[in-house]
């Protein structure tokens, strides 16, 4: 058994769905559990130190692979995006859904293209499934998106074009290193010594594409407009699995490949991704719109991210996946808290809320923890991830955390204040029902997922490191 | 000057100036009729090859095949009168130097490109008599000769096709 | 064993506040409070067993429970550390806790929500106590924002009013900024130490420093001195403070007063190792946080001095003495810091605690101006209010008398001026708070006479607390006797001593002692007379005038931040909502734009003419031929 | 015989050719009566035909003059499709006017 | 050789079928024959012929890509049926002129000797001339027919007199003797004048700017089934006529030479995608679309020695989303007087699997992974940067962005606006044609090594 398996489920599971009417939305939880239930066994035998990759040729002209990573790095990003399915999935099941085969099929065969981008050894298989992503997140926020028709139109269509846009600089950028290497595998791509110009070259190229789907500033326009108009099960999966395809690639393509120019622009990227973290929780103070603000959190929080990947120290990469995780579950999280208001209020206008804590002790409770979370409260998962790309940001410069570290401030203010504005105050006089058991469920999972990393890392730890230490050797050699 | 050389500028001077009154000619039956004159000079100029055979068939495809489809359709078309609008000065100026331009250009190179100087080949060998020709064709030009055909086919099928009435037509 | 021990203590209360989350609802009237006092005596019980131990053995205990985050270079532990210093602060932090719990439950008797109350009290004691016994920094920050997190909890516990959730947003915010700067320092000392455990730390700098090193560890100090100002209200991170006394008065005692605020004079004490350092950089800290203590107890004081809201006086005058304490630690004074710090945690729980078994019986009023006389209907109030009055005001016996004493005498053999600048604050303290307890207690009852029907002595469970705290403020201070300190002795394995850690009781000694008495008792005349003699009471808002306005107004510190700070982020935000996401929106649109603007003009080139369509085409072929064979015609 | 182009030479041929083609152009693009526009194709057509002509003297070979006849043919089926479509567009429209052919454009 | 005989003995049959009163069986008889021919074709594949005094030679080039014409000829034919049920008398006619085309088709890629050529573009494009009018009553297919007609007379005269040129240089019309005497060191300066109006006409064909004014009008007046023809078979039988012509000449491409290319192809796709921007008319549209692969296509041609595979790949990955693209619209524009983008609306919920395979085909056009077209451009992106070329690679890749947005013009058409009418039943061909075109294309995506290998 390799990690194909966990593809392979998702692919069968993406047909099946498609064919199953009525009871899609349970077929396709089925599966996503069942996906999740082979990532963890293959985790077991990840840890018993038994080879989980895989490696079959896929075309002998050009020389293309069917490789698959079984490092850490991989399996834990199969492991958040295979974790989060099955709570997405679930998360929608307290709402009507249109359409569902449709409809969940399109999330288990985004959940498909995802887990491949993570899993792809070889860069055109990669290439492959990274764009393969985009297809379905389209439909899902065209189809079941909400707002004006039009707007939401033009927010899906500007997405897909601009990411669409950014990734073919990639593809040529894997052109241009299939010219050299022959073959698209990680390894040998960066094992290849390119000169100073052509890593230049080659790492805008990768940057394009990844400033855009991270997002970072000043290429987050899509972001926000598209998180707002998309379902909520369509933002979560963009904000928790899919920005995180972006600060993967980071570190597993980006650098590794072109090391010296990721060594000699170090600060400006750095800076890029900082730049984005304080000017995403400005952005976020003065939202009016509920997932809009959640989308400008997530702004800030990748930048944070970005700039810990670009740090090229074992903290910062560490920390960067450690806080794509932790971010990956509190944003959905916070997205299903925004849906549980919808649902009740049918608005996403915050100054149309308020007072809805007096109605449901539950929801606030679990809501403010999520608020909490996000803010990075030390015994959070978030906290730690913050904390060690904070710590890696130190090592490079005692300005970058002194900057970067603005978010705990910002995003505290923002947060504390979306959270009041929403939940505190006098009684609304709309009635709001308390959560109701899937609900809570849903959120309590992502909760005590939240607390247990916070306080014991360790596992995460244990399992990426090797990857990032691998990653970094590249940047070493030089 | 010798007397080809005369009669070749004699021919030329006729090929040209009927192509150009060809062109200007405001009535399409005046058009028609210096086009069969050109057409002439050259079935003229292959004559001065000594490609008679070429010569005589020019003359009956040209002059005898197409150029009466040109006529017959003028006459269909009643188009003998001068009813044609002339093209915007503009366009008419442009397409003049147009015409100048691409003439230059095309000269310009070949005076430049002129191959080797010397005497033209001739070996002696009929190269252009019919049983010379006859043989060219139908042995190594089968397959282009037949395939020819099929050309034909098509443009009978299509030229059926463009003007055949069908049942359902009200017209 | 230990570790068993230790998770009782530490999860005594988390334990108490699952159960109270859960199940407190259910748990009968004051079955939540109950639960919840328990929770936290339990932990006093284990600290007590631990400090009757220390004492005896003077051995600290150290246990590591799990590993935690993982650095390149170093792991960070989820460690314990019981010793002198932690056990000490455990001590008055489960000890008034359990008692504040305890009135809490008569306090909060009408509250629909009390569960909650006693769950967040609840996962207060547990987070202080992380701060407390954390054997690394890291720990301690955990607690360090736990706290801060429970504070924001409690100060907007009555969510329903937004001013409240103001404060608690404020208070929340403000200890942040200081949270960036511990975590900074943090980072900077991670860097120098490989380690951010006190007693690795603490080996590695008594085995002597490298010189090169000096000034990052004194920007490190500096760092986190920045986090003890957010979190124990130094200028200028001080505003929050006075606002949470939104929360209900138990909480101001307890969090507000007594124990997290002291957090930062807990953690540099912790770290006196660190910021005892004798060379130019850490001096020049030090001196920074003298000043800073000094001149914070000075404005403290002075907005104390016109505040009308009971609750408000207290603020500032926690606000003042934290300065004081500061300003001792800043003299590497750490043991009178400490010293103040339980007589303080005493006195001004207890004086918490009264002002709010007098609300109680005001129903919710707290403004001074309508109060007046309670001392007929609220005796056990009133006198245990008086003790601690004369405690903070540092006249002899009480308390106060001996740790602010000590302050002065240390500030006086630094640095006449810092001493000047105390003294001054202690004597506007002992103004201040008269005045409050004249205003309060004396004279006639200006409340309404419905308020004035309802007047009562509050029940047993708070009155009871209030005795304890009002004895132990009485007697607090015999445990560090000028030339006989016991605390002293019990402090010296934690505290790297310099040589003037204590002083002898010299002529000056008696001077300052005396000068100290007098200005305590001039600044209780002045009170008297202004109230008592003249009756006056002070003036309603819009009368105020000049710098009393002012100081009432806080110094306008508030505003100015507010237009300083929150609204040029607040009108960039917007900006950058309308402006500039709009503007590289439209960027991104506009190329679009572009294309199709371009797309519409080149439609009409395509006019369906075949004329231009050839002339096109000849000119394309005029074109390629002329610069292929440019050269062969030029 | 001797060889003609030893009299002429074929660059006369060529500049003939290249003349006469061009006012083949020339009409493409001065007339708006679709069958002029027609003959003048048959001009270019025929300028390409005589410089085969010159070039299989030139080379002494056949085959120049074997394509010609393929040029012919094609000439002939261009023709005979082309007329049908004047034809058809006359009908229609009445007119021969290539420049009233603007209703496909943008 | 073989192929070339199959083709015009079916063409010929189908003419005989009228005769004897057989229409209804013409359409599936020449599916069935075209079949055949693919196999003989096949057969050929791995042995070099040639035929006839070298007028035609097979090789894995040619039968490559005959297999290709013949493939896409079949789906062709296959909507024929449906397409002229209302002018069934005229259906032998129809379906036989296609028949010729590919025959010319075939030629075009299997010559020797550059009369093949000739009379093969000429099959080809009076072919065409006769479909483009074949509405008679129709003044826009007049028009279209008229249009396309003077032109490509206009190019044919050109590539004529390009052709006499090269004749004069060489003195042969074979490709194979052409091809050597190219080495010698005399060479005069007609021949490179002759393959310089020789790719003037080709480019003409393939419809690349400036050139290419012609074909948004042309493809829209014509009968949606001759622009099906035209944008897929036509488009790809040019181009690799173009590239054989060069190649099989052995033509020392110049930096000049390609420095025209450069412009022209870079010229071509961004023409053709800007202004396919704001086209309402989903024929037109993919006329520039095809303008702007036509660019990508000339792209092959920077890297002569060794693209004819990918060549062969991206005029099949094109052309196979074509037919599927095109026999989507036929369904949708059977009974419409346009072709406008509206009459695709709602189409995702009434005909979700018709919707689909345009969806499909447009992102194949566009380059979306695991479809053909993805990997056909990125074969294109990396042979181009192994030349060298790394500014055109730029030029395509905002090229390609830019054309993403008129692609998804018809796909949110198709699925977030409503229908206005009742669907209608549809005929099982559409289906057949689109899902089998579009599973092929998918399957040349995932397995792209299949088709790029068969020329090497």
């Amino acid at each position: 058994m390799d990690v194909s398996i966990i593809l392979i489920l998702l692919l069968a599971g993406t047909l099946v769905t498609l064919f199953s009417g009525k009871a899609a939305g349970k077929v396709a939880l089925a599966f996503g559990l069942l996906a999740l239930g082979a990532s963890v066994a293959l985790l077991t035998k990840f840890n018993a130190h038994q080879n989980i990759g895989c490696l079959g040729v896929w075309m002998e002209n050009p020389q293309i692979y069917f490789a698959l990573n079984g490092d850490g790095l991989s399996l834990a990003m199969v492991l958040l995006t295979t974790s989060l399915l099955p709570i997405i999935m679930y998360s929608t099941f307290g709402s009507e859904v249109k359409n569902p085969s449709s409809f969940y099929a399109l999330i288990l065969f985004m959940g498909f293209a995802m887990v491949g981008t993570f899993l792809a050894a070889d860069g055109f298989l990669y290439y492959i499934f990274w764009e393969l992503a985009l297809i379905p997140i389209y439909f899902i926020a065209l189809n079941w998106g909400n707002g004006d028709a039009k707007e939401r139109q033009k927010a899906v269509v500007k997405f897909f074009i601009y990411t669409f846009a950014g990734s073919l600089f990639m593809l040529a950028s894997f052109a241009y290193l299939y010219t050299k290497a022959g073959n698209f595998l990680i390894g040998n791509l960066s094992a290849l010594s390119l000169s100073a110009d052509e890593q230049f070259w080659i790492f805008l190229g990768f940057f394009a594409a990844y400033a855009i789907k991270i997002p970072l500033i000043p290429f987050h326009t899509w972001q926000a407009a598209v998180y707002q108009k998309a379902p909520t099960a369509g933002t979560m999966l963009l904000s928790g699995i899919m920005l995180k395809m972006g600060l993967y690639s980071v570190l597993r393509w980006q650098l590794p490949i072109a090391p010296y120019a990721a060594k000699t622009f170090m600060t400006i990227f750095i800076v890029f991704g900082i730049a984005g973290t304080i000017y995403g929780s400005i952005v976020a103070l003065r939202q009016k719109d509920l997932k809009k603000l959640l989308a400008y959190s997530s702004l800030a929080h990748v930048g944070l991210i970005a700039a810990g990947a670009y740090t090229l120290t074992v903290d910062g990469l560490r920390g960067a996946v450690l806080q794509m995780i932790s971010h990956g579950f509190v944003i959905v999280g916070l997205f299903f808290a925004a849906e549980v208001i919808f649902r009740r209020y049918q608005t996403r206008e915050i100054s149309e809320m308020g007072g809805i804590r007096v109605q449901a002790p539950k929801f606030t409770s679990m809501f403010m923890i999520l608020v909490l979370a996000s803010v990075a409260l030390p015994s959070t998962f978030n906290f730690v991830g913050e904390f060690t790309v904070l710590y890696g940001l130190s090592s490079i410069n005692i300005w970058f955390p002194i900057l970067g570290g603005l978010t705990i401030i910002l995003g505290a203010y923002y947060m504390l204040k979306m959270f009041q504005n929403v939940m505190l105050g006098e009684a609304n006089p709309k009635p709001f029902a308390d959560i109701t058991f899937q609900e809570g469920l849903t959120m309590g999972v992502i909760i005590a997922v939240l607390f247990f990393f916070g306080l014991y890392p360790k596992p995460i730890v244990d399992m990426i490191t090797p990857s990032i230490e691998q990653i970094l050797s590249y940047t070493h050699k030089l | 000057m010798s007397t080809v050389l005369l009669i070749f500028c004699i021919l030329s001077a006729i090929t040209l100036s009927t192509a150009f009154l060809t062109i200007f000619s405001k009535q399409p039956i005046h058009s028609a009729i210096y086009l069969v004159l050109c057409f002439f000079s050259v079935a003229g100029h292959y004559l001065l090859f000594n490609a008679q055979f070429l010569a005589v068939v020019h003359i009956i495809v040209y002059s005898g095949a197409i150029m009466i489809l040109f006529l017959f359709t003028v006459m269909l078309m009643n188009l003998n009168k001068e009813d044609e609008v002339h093209k915007p000065r503009v366009t008419r100026l442009a397409a003049g130097i147009i015409f100048i331009l691409t003439s230059l250009v095309l000269l310009a190179i070949f005076i430049q490109t002129k191959p080797i100087v010397g005497p033209y080949d001739d070996t002696g060998v009929d190269y252009q008599s019919i049983k010379v020709l006859g043989q060219v064709l139908l042995n190594e030009y089968m397959v282009p000769f037949e395939f020819a055909s099929i050309l034909l086919l098509v443009a009978m099928i299509g030229a059926v096709l463009l003007s055949k009435r069908e049942k359902t037509e009200k017209n | 064993m230990d570790t068993a021990y230790i998770l009782l203590l530490l999860l005594a209360p988390f334990a108490g506040f699952l159960f109270n989350v859960f199940f407190g609802k259910k748990a009968g009237h004051n079955g939540a409070g109950y639960i919840a006092t328990f929770a936290v005596f339990v932990s006093f019980l284990v600290t007590l067993f631990y400090f009757i131990r220390i004492n005896q053995t003077g051995q600290a205990v150290s246990v590591k429970l799990f590993d935690w985050i993982q650095i390149s270079t170093f792991k960070l532990s989820f460690g314990v550390l019981l010793d002198q210093l932690s056990l000490l602060w455990l001590m008055f932090v489960t000890g008034i806790g359990s008692l504040i719990h305890l009135y809490s439950i008569s306090y909060m008797h009408d509250d629909e929500n009390r569960h909650k109350f006693f769950a967040y009290l609840n996962l207060f004691v547990f987070f202080m106590i992380t701060l407390v016994v954390g054997s690394n920094l890291l720990v301690m920050f955990i607690g360090w924002e736990g706290v801060g997190l429970c504070s924001y909890l409690l100060i907007g516990f009555w969510y329903k009013n937004q001013d409240y959730n103001d404060a608690a947003k404020k208070a929340f915010i403000m200890n942040r900024i200081g949270d960036l700067g511990f975590l900074i320092g943090m980072f900077l000392l991670g860097h120098l130490f490989t380690t951010l455990d006190y007693a690795d730390m603490k080996i590695t700098i008594e085995g002597g420093t490298n010189a090169a090193n000096t000034g990052w560890i004194a920007a490190a100090a500096l760092a986190l001195f920045i986090g003890a100002c957010g979190k124990s209200a130094q200028i200028p991170l001080y505003t929050w403070l006075p606002d949470a006394m939104a929360g209900p008065t138990p909480v101001s005692a307890l969090i507000h007063a007594a124990t997290m605020v002291t957090s930062g004079i807990f953690m540099i004490t912790r770290l006196n190792f660190l910021f005892g350092l004798d060379n130019v950089d850490m001096h020049t800290v030090n001196l920074v946080i003298a000043v800073v203590g000094a001149v914070t107890a000075l404005v403290a004081a002075t907005i104390g001095l016109v505040q009308n809201d009971i609750k408000k006086v207290l603020a500032y005058s926690t606000v003042s003495q934290l300065g004081l304490m500061f300003l001792a630690l800043g003299l590497g004074a750490y043991e009178v810091a400490v010293f103040h710090v339980i007589t303080h945690a005493f006195f001004k729980a207890c004086l918490f605690l009264g002002s709010g078994s007098v609300i109680h019986a005001m129903h919710g009023e707290q403004d001074m101006r309508n109060m007046g006389g309670l001392k007929k209907w609220m005796s056990v109030t009133y006198i245990t209010f008086l003790i601690s009055s004369l405690a903070i005001s540092g006249i002899p016996p009480f308390s106060g008398f001996f740790s602010k004493d000590e302050i002065l005498m240390t500030a006086f053999h630094s640095n006449t001026v810092l001493w000047a600048i105390a003294s001054l604050a202690s004597i506007m303290t002992a103004f201040y708070m008269f005045r409050l307890l004249y205003l309060t207690f004396f004279k006639e009852f200006r409340g309404t006479d419905e308020q004035k029907h309802h007047l009562h002595e509050s029940p047993a469970l708070i009155t009871f607390p209030l005795i304890v705290l009002a004895i132990l403020a009485t007697v607090g201070g015999f445990i560090s006797l000028p030339g006989n300190s016991w605390l002293n002795n019990y402090l010296a394995p934690v505290i790297a001593h310099k040589g003037h850690g204590e002083h002898h009781l010299d002529n000056t000694a008696y001077m300052l002692m005396a000068i100290a008495v007098v200005g305590g008792l001039i600044g209780i005349g002045i009170a008297y007379a202004k109230y008592i003699k003249k009756s006056e009471v002070p003036p309603a808002d819009a009368e105020m005038t000049g710098f009393h306005k002012l100081l009432y107004n806080k110094y306008y510190v508030d505003e100015i931040y507010e237009s300083l700070f929150v609204k040029p982020i607040n009108a960039l935000s917007t900006f950058f909502r309308d402006t500039l996401e709009t503007a590289l929106s439209g960027l991104v649109y506009g190329f679009g734009k572009v294309t199709n603007a371009i797309s519409d003009k080149g439609r009409l080139v395509q006019n369906g003419s075949i004329g231009r369509y050839l002339f096109a085409f000849t000119l394309g072929v005029v074109a390629i031929i002329t610069y292929l064979f440019y050269n062969k015609i030029a | 015989m001797g060889n003609v182009l030893n009299q002429i030479g074929i660059e006369n041929y060529i500049f003939l050719c290249v003349i006469l083609f061009s006012i083949g152009v020339f009409g493409v693009l001065y007339r708006r009566n679709a069958i002029i526009v027609f003959m003048s194709i048959e001009i270019m057509l025929n300028a390409v035909n005589l410089l085969f002509v010159a070039f299989s003297t030139y080379h002494q070979d056949a085959q120049g003059q074997v394509f010609v006849f393929f040029s012919m043919a094609v000439a002939a089926a261009e023709v005979a499709v082309g007329l049908a479509i004047v034809v058809s567009i006359f009908r229609n429209l009445g007119s021969i006017d290539i420049d009233n052919l603007k209703n496909l454009k943008g | 050789m073989n192929t070339l005989l199959a083709i015009t003995g079916i063409g010929v049959l189908c003419l005989l079928f009228e005769i004897a009163n057989l229409r209804k069986a013409i359409v599936p008889f020449t599916v069935v024959a075209l079949l055949g021919t693919l196999g003989i074709t096949l057969s050929d594949y791995g042995t070099v012929h040639s035929h006839y005094n070298n007028m035609i030679v097979t090789n894995n080039f040619s039968v490559s890509f005959s297999a290709l014409f013949i493939v896409l000829t079949i789906f062709l034919v296959a909507l024929s049926g449906d397409f002229y049920r209302k002018t069934e008398a005229k259906i032998s006619d129809f379906v036989s002129i296609k028949i010729f085309l590919l025959a010319g088709a075939v030629a075009m890629v299997s010559f020797g000797n550059l009369s093949m050529f000739f009379l093969g573009i000429e099959v080809l494009s009076i072919s065409l001339y006769i479909l483009a009018a074949s509405q008679r009553l129709n003044i826009r297919s007049n028009e279209a027919g008229m249009k396309y007609f003077l032109m490509g007379s206009f190019a044919s005269g050109i590539i004529l007199f390009g052709i006499c040129l090269i004749y004069g240089a060489m003195g042969t019309f074979d490709i194979q003797e052409i091809s050597e005497l190219t080495g010698s060191a005399e060479l005069p300066e007609w021949f490179f004048i002759g393959i310089v109006l020789l790719t003037i006409g080709m480019l003409f064909k393939i419809a690349a700017v400036p050139f290419h004014f012609w074909a948004p009008d042309v493809y829209e007046g014509s009968p949606t089934l001759t622009t099906a023809v035209m944008s897929t078979l036509t488009k790809v039988v040019a181009m690799a006529a173009f590239y054989k012509l060069l190649t099989g000449m052995n033509a020392n491409i110049s930096y000049e030479y390609e420095m025209v290319i450069m412009v022209v192809s870079i010229a071509s796709m961004t023409v053709g995608n800007i202004m396919a921007l704001r086209q309402t008319n989903a024929k037109r549209m993919l006329a520039f679309s095809g303008i702007s692969h036509a660019g990508f296509m000339l792209m092959t041609l920077l890297n002569i020695t060794s693209s004819a595979g990918t060549l062969l790949y991206y005029a099949s990955a094109y052309a196979l989303a074509g037919i599927a693209a095109f026999a989507v619209i036929l369904y949708v524009c059977r009974d419409k007087e346009n072709e406008d983008i509206y009459n695709f609306n709602g189409l995702g919920k009434t005909r979700p699997v018709l919707a689909a395979v345009l969806t499909a085909a447009l992102l194949s056009m566009a380059g979306i992974p695991i479809f053909a077209g993805f990997f056909a451009k990125f074969a294109l992106f990396s042979q181009t940067i192994k030349a060298g070329y790394l500014v055109m690679v730029i030029a395509a890749v905002i090229n390609s962005i830019i054309s993403v947005g008129y692609y998804f013009k018809l796909i949110l058409a198709m699925y977030t606006k409503d229908s206005t009418e009742e669907a209608t039943k549809v005929p099982v061909v559409f289906y057949a044609v689109g899902v089998l075109s579009i599973l092929i294309n998918i399957a040349i995506g995932l397995y792209p090594s299949f088709v790029i290998n068969l020329i090497k």
